[in-house]
This record gives C-alpha cells, structure tokens and sequence, in this order.
C-alpha cells in the first residue's frame, strides 16, 4: 500500500492504493446524492404504510388505505356503467323497432355497437363487417340466418354450432366424404349449381342433376335452390357464395360439407349490448 | 466504517460471502411467503389439470414462442376487463408450468381467448393470420397443421408433472395417450372416460378440422379454446376480504 | 488574457490538468473521513456585455413564451376547446394552433421528437453547448433565481458577506423575502404547466376555489417543488451531476465545435500588471479573477475544457469588461 | 490447477484433466445420442459430441507437441483475445436478428416465410435477446474479467487451461441455446429460455468461471481488490444464484429435451422476474459497471472519483437491486404486497444507480478535454449518459399509475433498448477499442474517423429507436384505455396494432444503423489486428511485479 498522495489536478486525497495505475480519491459522497437517497427511503417507508407491503408468517401487512386493485376496478366498472346508465336502461326496455325509430338512442346504439365490433367480430367479419372466405358479409343484403334485427340478435346470442343449447344448427352434408352420392354424381351437381346462380353449365350434366338436386338437396335449398334461412340454408342463385364461387369451391363445399361455426355471445355481453350490436349491424347492412 | 470495509477489500471470502448474503435477502423475504401464505391463490371451482392435448397443445404454444407477443393475465384495470373479460385469477395459472403470463401486448391478451372464436377461425388465423386479420403482424403457422402432433411422451409428460405437483391421478397418468386421440376425436368412444376424468366441460373434436391426422394444429388450438374457461364465476366470491387484494 | 469563442485547434500541453474552481474550494474544505460533503456555494458576479444581453433577451423570450402560451385563443368549429396549444388528456386530443392530434396520429410525435434531437446533434457539434448556456429550463429558470437572489442580498460580495454574517434581522428579511420571491415563482411555472392541460380560464377560477381535478394540483405542486429545489438549491448541481444531456452534448464536441475556451497563447504567461507597465514579454491576463466570479458553474475557465462548463459565455464579458479598462482587445469575434 | 503443478518436461496437469472430462464428455454425448428417441435431444447430442471430439483431438494435439505450458510470467491473453472476437462476433449477429424481427414487425407479408417457421418471430426473439445479452454482453463481461482481474491483481489467470474451457464452455452454451431456439428447444421463460441439459452445462463453465477469477484473485500480488472486481464478482456469484434457482425443472426423461419447471403460476411468475429483473441488475448492470471501473479512469487517464462512493453505492446497489423483480408483475395476479415491495425497491434505487454514473462521470472531471480528441473517450462517456437516463426511466415506470400505462406496451421496449444500446452497447464497444490495441500491441486503432463514424451512426439510430418505441408505447397505452364519450373502447386491438406501422419502421431503421455502426467497428478492429505490431518489447502482457514477487 502506498502512501495517501494529493491528486494534482482536484486537491483530494488518493486513498494510496493503486491497481494497474488507477487510484481512487477519496472524496466524500454529494451531499445531494445521500439526501435524495434517504428520501427515497423515506418516500418507500410511507408507501408501505399505506399499502399492503411486508409478508408475515400468516399473512401481510394491509397499509392503512386498505387498497384493492380488485375492489378498485369494480368501482371503476360501476362508475361506467353509471355513466351509461340513462341511456344504457332505455336499450334494456326498448324494442329493436324503437331503438331504430328513436335517433337519439340509435346514435347511442351504433356508438355501442360499433366499440364492440372491433375487438370481437371484426376478427372474423372484418374490421368493416365485410366478412371472407368462410365468414360472412355483414355489409350486404344476403343472410343465413335472416337479416331483421331482431334475427341477428338471436343470432349473435345463442351462436350458429355454438355449445349453446339453442344454437342456430344446420348441418350441410359430406356427400362426397361421407359417400352419400358418388364422385360423378357430385360432378353433375357442381355444374348444377353454376348453372342455378345463371353462369354456363355444362348442359348435359345440368340435366343429369336435376333429379339428383330435387332429393338431396331442395329440402333445405328449396326446389328451385332459393335457399330458407329458417334453416340457415344459403341461396344458390345469387352472386353471394360463402365458401367461393367456382366450380372447384362449389365441389369442395358438397364433398366436405363445411359449416361454419359462430360463437354464442351470451356469456360475455349482457342483453343491452347484444341488442346494440344487431342495431349496428344492421343498421350497416344494405336491404332487409 | 470506511477502516472495517477494508476487511472486506482484502479477504476475498469474506466479501463473497458479503455479497451472497446481501443478495439472498430480497428474494427470500418476496418468494418465500408466496409459497405459505395461504391468501397468495384462491378458492375456486372448476380448476383441474389441462388434458392430453391440451399439455401438447401448451406445449407448442411454448416452443413457437407465443408468449413474447401475448400476454395471459388480464389486469384488474377496467379497460382490460371490457376488452378481455374477468381480470385474471392466481388460481388460474396455479397448475401452469412456467407460468406464462408475458410480458408484452404486440398482439391481444389471450387469458380468455377459449370459446371467442371458433375453432376454423384459428386455423385459418394460425395458417394465414393476414388472411382473417388484415393488419395482423403475426407469423404464420401453416405447418401446425401438416405436423403430425409427435405425442409419443404423453404420459412421461403428464407424470412429470405429477412430481413437480399438478394433481393427476394415476388414471389420468396411464390413460394419458388415450385421452389425448380420443378428445381430437368426436367420434372416439375414449370420449366419456375423457370427460369423467376431466370433467364434462372438456371439448372434444376434430379442432384442425382434418380427421386423417392429430396435428399440432389439432392440439394448439384445443389449448386455445380452453384458455380462461374453466373457472366458475358463478360461483367465486369476488369480493370477498380474502379475494381482495 | 481573454477567453474567446475559439474554433481552432489549441493543443494542450500535456499533463497540465486543469484545475476547477470548485475542485480548489474543495480542497480547502474538509477531505476528512465525513460521510458526505456539502455543495460548495458559489456566488456568481454581475456581468455586462454582450452574451449577458443575449441571456436575458432569451430568458425573457423562452419565459414568456412558457407562460403566456396557454392564454393564447384560437377559434375552432364546433364546441371543441378555443384554447391555441393544448393537450386533452380526458378528451385524448391535442391541440396546437392549426393541428389537432388524435392518440392514433402520435407518430407525427416520433418525427418530430427525432428532428427536435437531430437539429439539437447538430446544432451541438457546430455551435457546442448552446443549449446548455442558453435554452434549457435548467439554465433559464437558474439565472432567473441568481437575478431575484441579487435583488435581494445584492451582487456577489455582498451575498458572501452576508451568508458569513450571523442572524440579524437584516439578514432574516432579505433571506425571507427571497425564498418567498422564488416560491412565488416556482408556483408560477408549476400553474403555468396545468393550463396546457386544461382551459386556462376555466382552470385559473376552479383551482382556487379547489375545485380542479386532483392531477392539476398534484402536477402544480410537483412542479412547484421541483422548480423551487432545482433553481434556488440544486442549481449547478444538476448539471454536472443528475442531467445526462451535457455528457451526451460534450460527446458530441469535436475540434471544429464552437466552444467557450481560455486562449492559452494570448492569455499566457499571466499575472498582475500595473498602469504603465509595458505588455512585451508577458500575455494579456491580469489574473484578476473576474472570469472566475462570474461563472454560474464555479470553475475556472482558464483551467481548460472542463465538464461543468456550460458555454454560457458570461466570463467573456466579465473579461471585455477588465479588459477595456486596461485598454487591451475585447475577445475575438466569432 | 496452479501452475506449479507442471512438472518439467510433463504434461501440463490442467490440460490431461480437461482431456480426461472432454472424453468423458464424448462418451456421455455419444451414449445419450445413441439412446434418445426425441429428435431434439438427439441433435444435442450430436453438437456436444462434435464439440468434445474436437476438444479432445485439439488438447491431444497440444499435450503431445508440448503447447500449454503458458509463461507464468506473463498474463494469459489468448483467451481474452478470442473473447474480444467472440464478442464482436456474436454481437453482429444478435443485433442482425434483432433487425430482422424488427423488419417482420413492420412488413410482415415480406418477412415472413410459410415454409421456414422456425424463421418466425417467436424462436428468433430468444434469439435475439439471449444474442446480445449472453452471447455479446456474456462474451464482452468474461474478455474484460479476465483482463480486469490479471491487471488489478498483477497474477496471472488462475488455471492454466481453465480460462481457456469457461471460453470454449460458454460458446458451446451459446450454440446449444441458439440451436436451440430455431429448433424449438425452450423452457418458456423470458432470458431463461434454455432446456435443463443447457442450463446444466451452463452451470458447470458458470462455476469453473468463478473458480478461475476468484483464484486469479487469490494469487493477487496487491492488497486490497479493486472496485471492479468487487463488481464482477458480485455478477458472477448472483448469476449463479438466479440462474440455479429460476430453472430449477423436472426433465421430461432424461433423454427427452423438455422439462417442467419446478414452480408454477405466481410463484413461477415471481422467480422468472426476480431472475429476469436481477438479469439486467447483475448481467447488465454490474457486470457492465465493472467495466466502466476499469476502463473509464484507465482511459482518461484520471483517478476515479470517490472510493466511499464505490462502497456505498456497491452494497446498496446489489442489496436493493435484488427486491425490484415485482415491479414487472404490477397489477397481475401477484399478491399486491408483493408488487409494493418492488415499486418502493425500484424507487430506493435510483440513487444507488446514479452513485455509478456519478463515479464515472466525475472521474471524467479533469480529463474533459480528452472528449475532443478521443472518440472512443466519447463512447465510453455516452454510455454512462445512457445509463444514468436509464435507471431513471426505470424506478419511473415501476410507479404502479405509470406501470399500468407502460406494461404489455414498446415503451418497455424503448426503455430496455435505451439501456442495452446505449449504455451496454457503447461501453462495450468502448472497452473493445481499447482492448484491441492493448492486446494485438499496436499503437493505436486502424481509424479514429472510422470510430466516429461508428459514433455518429449508432447514436442517430438508437436516437430513432427509442423516441420510436416511446412514442409507440405511449400512444398504445393511451388507445387501449380510451373511451367514447358513452363510455365504451373507442378503439379495438387491432386498430393499435396498425397505429403503430410507422414506429416499426422507424425502429427497424434505428436498429439497422446501429447494426451498421457494429458493423464498420469489426471492420475497423479487424484492420487494427492486421496492422504490423509496434516493436515496443515491454508489452502490456508482461508482469510487471511478478518476476520481483515471486
């Protein structure tokens, strides 16, 4: 150990050691530094005082404001709901038809409806409701399941092959995969199916199918394939095809016999946001 | 003081061991009560051990990484409770090992994502997830579903996870391979052992959509669609004294 | 001697450290074994000249700016807030004259942040630390506290006679009214920061009435005390200690920066000189101290580059000043 | 293993031990491979069979053509040297991934690839952040250590060949992880994502580090323990700790690569972060501030500032750094007393934090000048800027009101780059200009210009990365909790996903000039190391004492 030396340039002692030509002074902490230090100390004591904080043998100390993140949200959630509640309880009483009638609680309705599209039907339908492959368009005039308020209020409540008891519940079958019609058949029907939604079919199959289309496939399509929505069936002569419109699509749907599933909302919206939902949408929706 | 601390400066001992006591404290006193403090989890109904291919499908929720961009813990905060439903519960992660919590939002919080959507919406999402979601900036996992779901160590999986103190029964344990191709199966006739075990709650289907094969596809989403489902609500005290926290 | 804004290249010799101020008031305060060691005052001296009038022009032109922005009006359609800048955090818009900001549109934020640090780059590595001697909160609010000080206790001797002096009812006064005068000030700047937040005129009548929001009187009393402990107490301190910007300023210097330096070549070899004495043989600096006095960071600037130094360029005025009255020349242009 | 074990004309005993276990090692890898049905597991097998073959054929190779028995009069600098390359390398390449994931954030349709998903952005974030933690920063801290302790303690490297294998031992954990991770190996833990076998492995180099510097300790020829050491070994020794206990798993089978960790849920969740959070505290923290201590007062040429300083911010820093872990689980299911304890801990630390910026910056004071000539002076001075703001931002964002802003949002993100770039970034670079003509012996660096433009460049970009990541973060946290007027979200999740489009660009550039900056410097050091030699024969590796001491 060397002796203390004065550093030349600042005046302050070295502290007389020396390590691959480094020293240290020995200058003494900032007053500042060690005040900030202790109130940050202080500032952690109050804290702990106030809030739940040091763990015991049975359990924890409670602070004296007997803070709740949990008891905080639900008030945080009442404090919300109070702020709907004017409105909120005129959607509760109201009919769909008065909601729609009534433009003040329809501006209401649509602002509700749309904050709850996007984070949940948007992700299938799109964020402007214009659905996909699979999903259906909510923009446009065509509907499974009907397109009146009040049929796309019930169905977003119980869900379309949701585990709802009373889910709307159609069953398109696999007539290729499951070997109800053969492999031919099934190619007469595809060109059925063209023909039906007025684009050229091959004539000769067209006319093969007929019979086959009257007993498979009219009793939910209907005989003229117009489709029923009081089966969810689609229609067959429109522009609109949920899984694609050409022939290779139209085959894959009559073999693998696809459908869709949509949730029920039941669980995670109550009532007056349902209802506000099917105001959005259809109020979003071109027809009907 | 500056005199003692010397000491320490000479005996490279004594300031190890200096240093390894003054480090210990902290974690002793924060993570050792969590494990006695009996208010640290919840009382609640509906918990139980996540089935055969739920593991698998948790497990290759894992290996893809899916945690760095989602969380699993909802916030007692109000937006969050809007947006993800009921905050999350400690109960809830209590057979979950790691935890997998995340730490980061670059995509939404899935603690409640089970039963939103449904099951051909997270293929198609999981295969192309621009395809359903424009704007999505997540990668695609379109091999998911033309991968065999290798599950040849089911049932080592389960009963590690045994020892380290998930309650399965040994039922559960040998029945582990059965209980997994039975519940990708709607159609299997393993599907009422399945839901005696695990409760009738437990989804049995065909998730991929595809019924040639288990696909990892298959059993990452059954691990989605439970996610958040189990607890009862009905039924857990939300506020009381001991919930509160 | 003169100090100037040099933008040559002045190679130091080596291993003439220099010296700060502050590092000599150390050493003659006690090195000993204390756990800490209190700040060592300093009582910067009034200059005159010309960067001391450029100080001031801004300090009145960044103050007022701060102060009276949110009083400015700006019509806007509808029933959206008239007030010119303001930032909504209740509505989540933000408002600035012609601009209105929504959460969504922050990323014009990232641009404008990134520009704001790239010119303050650039204008560092031309010009060197102006923004440390000139514009910053830190700088401004300081200076003002030093003019308030000064009203008070009077210039440097006076204040250092004073401080030495005990308790008297002169001194109780002075040290009373000063303290209240920057209270007064530092509650200024924290209720100056609120009305960006809300309308100005609407918050001025429900604040004293305690009828504004929790946050106005939480963020005003914050500000307050910051504004109160960081110009009348910490001052200097800040820099050289807390504030990371200067380092990052300092790092950004090169030999082509402007900066605040001591001519060693017209200034050296120093010492006293009396009238009439000739100037052969010797440099220009009397070794009066004046630059000393006057600098609100406590060193020496002659000591050479130092890192407390924050280019404010008021020891070149104290040195102009002495320098006209022994009839040498004023520091060098730019 | 000292030197005096050697016997004249024998084989050096450390280098037939380290040949008996890379054969035992061999065996054991050839065996596990041989057995294993996990495919995994099996290609692990295989690295670590290669690695110990290779081993063992270089250590025959050396034994039998006499090679290391190292001078004992000289320091042991090879190992450093490797490490210094090490460092750079594995720093481009962990900076290059984490641009690449920027990237795929930004222009997911063009980065990412259907057919290669173990290109996906979940397995090269691990990647990514064990790259520039462990392997960049792991390699830079083991290089400096080394160096550190043989300087300030004037002995040579305790061991012989034991420097050597922590080396070899830690590029052979590197590779395992990051193979690893493409693959899919993965614990499914933040920072701790390594399967049990690696965790392991990782363990024994870990512990024969320890050994080797706390033995180089023990040789010391000077009295007291310097500043810096106190720091490496107080990272090496909790890193031990956190990284025993945070994966404490039950593997699958011992053939099987996967493995369930012991906790689970709330504990789980308070170990990984009391690992994670004392990551950056020990790793990123002290390791690094261990490295200022040393080359920051040798640079400048200047004593550091305060000793009393150094103890009380050392021991306060470490005692308080421990508790802060909770701060990252605000608002969770974990118990509120919890997160009280690690809010007010972060608090309590902000100034133990500034004592280091203090210390170093203050040594600086009297030696500012140096700024203007020196670029690599500047590196090292911005560092500690960076860190100061830093630890800041830190102990801010562990307050619960701002916590709930901040958490699941890029503002962590900015926060955590603002302290990786540019405080570990840069005084790793700075200590790495240094080292490389101290070691190679050259008189100076290739190119000062090119150094500042290694400045210029990497600062601009971690300029744009974090007011990028700020801005992202801070308006994200904003929208997810904004409401209409009537009370419901105004926005869904997706419509911030896309808000934020333009940071992810700005951010990607950001890392791209910063991976330039790295880039330029390996150019510059690579040029450095192929300059001639200057003929000074008094080299930096000669002991100056140790002829007289011993």
């Amino acid at each position: 150990m060397s002796p203390r030396e004065t550093d030349d340039v600042s005046g302050v002692e070295t502290t007389g050691h020396e390590w691959d030509g480094i020293r240290e002074l020995d200058n003494p902490l900032p007053r500042w530094w060690l005040w900030t230090f202790y109130a940050c100390i202080v500032v952690a004591i109050v804290y702990w005082v106030l809030m739940p904080a040091w763990p015991g043998l049975h359990g924890y100390t409670h602070g004296t404001l007997k803070m709740s993140d949990r008891a905080q949200v639900v008030r945080d959630l009442d404090a919300l709901k109070t702020q709907r509640s004017a409105e909120g309880a005129q959607l509760r009483n109201a009919s769909l038809e008065q909601i729609e009638a009534d433009p003040k609680l329809q501006a209401y309705a649509l602002a509700v409806g749309q904050s709850i599209f996007g984070d949940n039907c948007a992700t299938c339908h799109g964020t402007g409701g214009t659905g996909g492959k699979g999903y259906p368009n909510l923009r446009d005039d065509v509907w499974l399941w009907g397109g009146t308020p009040e049929d796309i209020q019930h169905t977003i409540t119980v869900g379309v092959r949701s585990d709802h008891p009373d889910a709307r519940f159609s069953q398109m079958p696999a007539f290729g995969k499951d070997q109800l019609l053969p492999a031919e058949q099934i190619n007469d029907l595809t060109e059925y199916v063209v023909a039906l939604s007025h684009r050229p079919a091959n004539a000769g199959a067209v006319g093969r199918a007929a019979p086959i289309f009257q007993a498979n496939c009219a009793i939910c399509h209907g005989p003229e394939g117009k489709g029923d929505p009081t089966k969810g069936a689609p229609n067959l002569t429109d522009k609109d095809w949920l899984y694609g419109a050409d022939r290779a699509d139209i085959h894959g749907q009559i073999w693998n016999g696809r459908g869709g599933v949509m949730p029920s909302w039941q669980k995670r919206f109550d009532p007056e946001t349902i209802k506000a939902l099917a105001v959005y949408i259809h109020a979003n929706a071109a027809g009907q | 003081m500056w005199k003692h601390h010397a000491k320490l400066e000479r005996h490279s001992l004594l300031l190890i061991i200096g240093i390894l006591i003054v480090v210990a404290i902290g974690g002793l006193v924060e993570i050792t009560p969590l494990f006695y403090l009996e208010s640290t989890i919840e009382k609640v109904d509906g918990m139980r051990p996540y089935t055969p291919l739920e593991l698998a499908g948790r497990d290759i929720y894992i290996r893809e990484g899916c945690y760095l961009c989602h969380s699993q813990m909802i916030r007692p905060l109000r937006d969050e409770v809007e947006r993800y439903g009921h905050y999350s519960l400690a109960a809830e992660s209590m057979y979950d090992h790691p935890f997998q919590w995340g730490s980061k939002r670059t995509g939404p919080d899935l603690a409640r994502v089970g039963g939103k959507y449904s099951d051909a919406w997270h293929k198609d999402h999981l295969i192309n997830p621009r395809s359903v979601v424009p704007e999505s900036v997540m990668p695609p996992y379109a091999f998911l579903a033309k991968k065999d779901l290798d599950y040849s160590d089911i049932q080592a999986k389960v009963a590690t996870m045994t020892k380290v103190g998930v309650p399965y029964t040994q039922s559960e344990i040998n029945n582990a391979k059965a209980d997994l191709e039975a519940q990708a199966d709607p159609f299997d006739a393993g599907g009422t052992a399945l839901k005696k075990r695990y409760g009738d709650k437990v989804a049995q289907r065909d998730f991929d959509g595809n019924p040639d094969k288990i696909s990892e596809m298959d059993a990452l989403i059954a691990y989605l669609q439970m996610l958040g489902t189990l607890v009862d609500f009905k039924t857990y005290k939300a506020d009381a004294p001991e919930n509160l926290r | 001697m003169t100090t100037v804004i040099d933008r040559t290249r002045t190679p130091e010799p080596e291993g003439s450290g220099p010296v700060s101020a502050a590092a000599r008031a150390r050493k003659k305060a006690d090195p000993g074994g204390g756990l800490y060691k209190a700040r060592t005052p300093i009582y910067p001296k009034l200059v005159h000249g010309r960067w001391r009038n450029i100080k001031w022009a801004l300090l009145i032109l960044t103050l007022g700016i701060y102060y009276i922005t949110p009083w400015i009006r700006w019509d806007r359609p509808g029933h959206l807030p008239d007030q010119a800048v303001l930032v909504d955090f209740t509505g989540r818009r933000f408002y600035f004259f012609f601009i209105q900001l929504w959460p969504q549109e922050v990323y014009f934020l990232t641009g404008l942040l990134v520009m704001a640090a790239l010119a303050l780059f650039l204008v560092t590595a031309l010009f060197g630390r102006l923004w440390c001697g000139y514009a910053c909160p830190q700088t401004v609010w300081t200076d003002l506290y030093i003019y308030v000080e000064r009203l008070f206790e009077g210039d440097r001797n006076a204040r250092m006679k004073l401080d030495a002096s005990p308790m008297s009812f002169n001194k109780a006064w002075r040290k009373i009214g000063k303290h209240a005068v920057w209270l007064g000030i530092a509650f200024g700047t924290g209720g100056a920061w609120i009305f960006y937040f809300h309308d100005a005129p609407t918050l001025i009548r429900t604040f004293w009435v305690g009828k504004a929001e929790m946050t106005a009187y939480v963020s005003c009393a914050v500000l307050t005390g910051t504004t109160y402990v960081f110009a009348g107490w910490m001052r200097e301190q800040v820099c050289t200690y807390m504030c990371p910007w200067p380092r990052i300023q300092g790092a950004m210097l090169d030999f082509n920066s402007l900066q605040v330096t001591y001519r060693k070549d017209r200034g050296e070899p120093r010492g006293p000189h009396k009238k009439n004495e000739p100037w052969t043989g010797r440099g220009d600096c009397i070794d009066c101290n004046a630059c000393v006095v006057a600098c609100p960071m406590g060193i020496d600037i002659r000591d050479g580059s130092q890192l407390e130094c924050i280019n404010c360029g008021l020891c070149i005025d104290a040195c102009d000043e002495i320098m006209q009255r022994v009839d040498r020349p004023r520091a060098d242009r730019l | 293993m000292q030197q005096s074990l050697v016997k004249e004309g024998g084989a050096p005993l450390d280098a037939v031990i380290l040949l008996a276990f890379t054969c035992l090692g061999a065996l054991g890898a050839l065996l596990a491979t041989a057995f294993s049905a996990d495919p995994l597991f099996r290609f692990h097998g295989y690295v670590f069979l290669i690695a110990f073959i290779v081993a063992a054929g270089v250590l025959t190779v050396g034994i039998s053509s006499g090679r290391f028995r190292g001078d004992p009069k000289s320091y042991e600098d090879g190992v450093i040297r490797a490490g210094v390359i090490a460092t750079m390398f594995w720093g481009v390449v962990g900076m290059l991934v984490g641009v690449v994931i920027a990237a795929q954030l930004s222009f997911p349709r063009i980065f990412y690839f259907p057919e290669f998903g173990w290109l996906n952005f979940g397995r090269l974030r691990p990647l990514h952040t064990s790259g520039v933690i462990f392997a960049f920063g792991g390699n830079a801290l083991i290089a400096t250590s080394f160096y550190v302790v043989q300087r300030t303690c004037r002995a040579r490297l305790a061991g012989g060949l034991a420097g050597w294998f922590v080396f070899w031992g830690y590029q052979l954990f590197i590779v395992l992880a990051a193979t690893g991770y493409l693959l899919g190996v993965t614990q499914g833990q933040e920072y701790a994502e390594p399967e049990w076998y690696i965790d392991l492995w990782l363990t024994v180099v870990w512990v024969a580090y320890l050994l080797v510097f706390l033995g180089t300790i023990w040789k010391r020829k000077e009295p007291h323990i310097y500043v810096a050491n106190w720091f490496y070994l107080a990272f090496i020794v909790t890193i031990a700790m956190l990284h025993i206990v945070n994966n404490l798993a039950l593997p699958v089978g011992l053939l099987n690569h996967r493995s369930y960790s012991l906790f689970a849920g709330v504990q789980n969740a308070l170990t990984q972060w009391w690992y994670g959070h004392n990551a950056v505290g020990f790793f990123l923290t002290a390791g690094f501030l261990a490295i200022m201590y040393y080359f920051v007062p040798k640079r400048a040429e200047r004593p550091v500032y305060s000793y009393r300083l150094s103890i009380v911010h050392f021991w306060a820093l470490i005692f308080i750094y421990i508790w802060a872990g909770p701060h990252h689980l605000h608002y969770t299911a974990l118990p509120m007393w919890t997160q009280t304890l690690g809010a007010t801990f972060s608090i309590m630390l902000w100034m133990p934090s500034w004592g280091g910026m203090i210390n170093g910056l203050m040594t600086l004071s009297g030696a500012w000048d140096k700024l203007r000539t020196d670029p690599v002076m500047r590196m090292l001075v911005v560092s500690i800027a960076f860190y100061g703001m830093s630890t800041f931002e830190g102990p801010m964002m562990s307050i619960r009101e701002v916590n709930a802003l901040s958490h699941y949002t890029d503002w962590t993100i900015g926060h955590v780059h603002s302290g990786a770039l540019g405080w570990v970034g840069f005084v790793t670079f700075g200590a790495m200009y240094c080292l490389v003509p101290w070691l190679w012996k050259k008189d100076r660096l290739y190119s000062d210009r090119l150094v500042e433009w290694h400045f210029w460049i990497a600062t601009t970009g971690i300029l744009l990365y974090i007011t990028a990541m700020w801005v992202s973060g801070i308006m994200e946290g904003l929208m997810w909790r904004e409401y209409t007027p009537q009370g419901f979200l105004a926005n869904s999740f997706v419509e911030t996903v896309s808000a934020k489009h333009v940071e992810n660009i700005v951010r990607t550039i950001g890392g791209l000039m910063y991976l330039t900056g790295a880039l330029i410097m390996s150019y510059n050091l690579w040029r450095t190391i192929r300059m001639p030699s200057t003929s000074k024969e008094d080299s930096a590796a000669a002991l100056p004492a140790m002829a007289v001491a011993s």
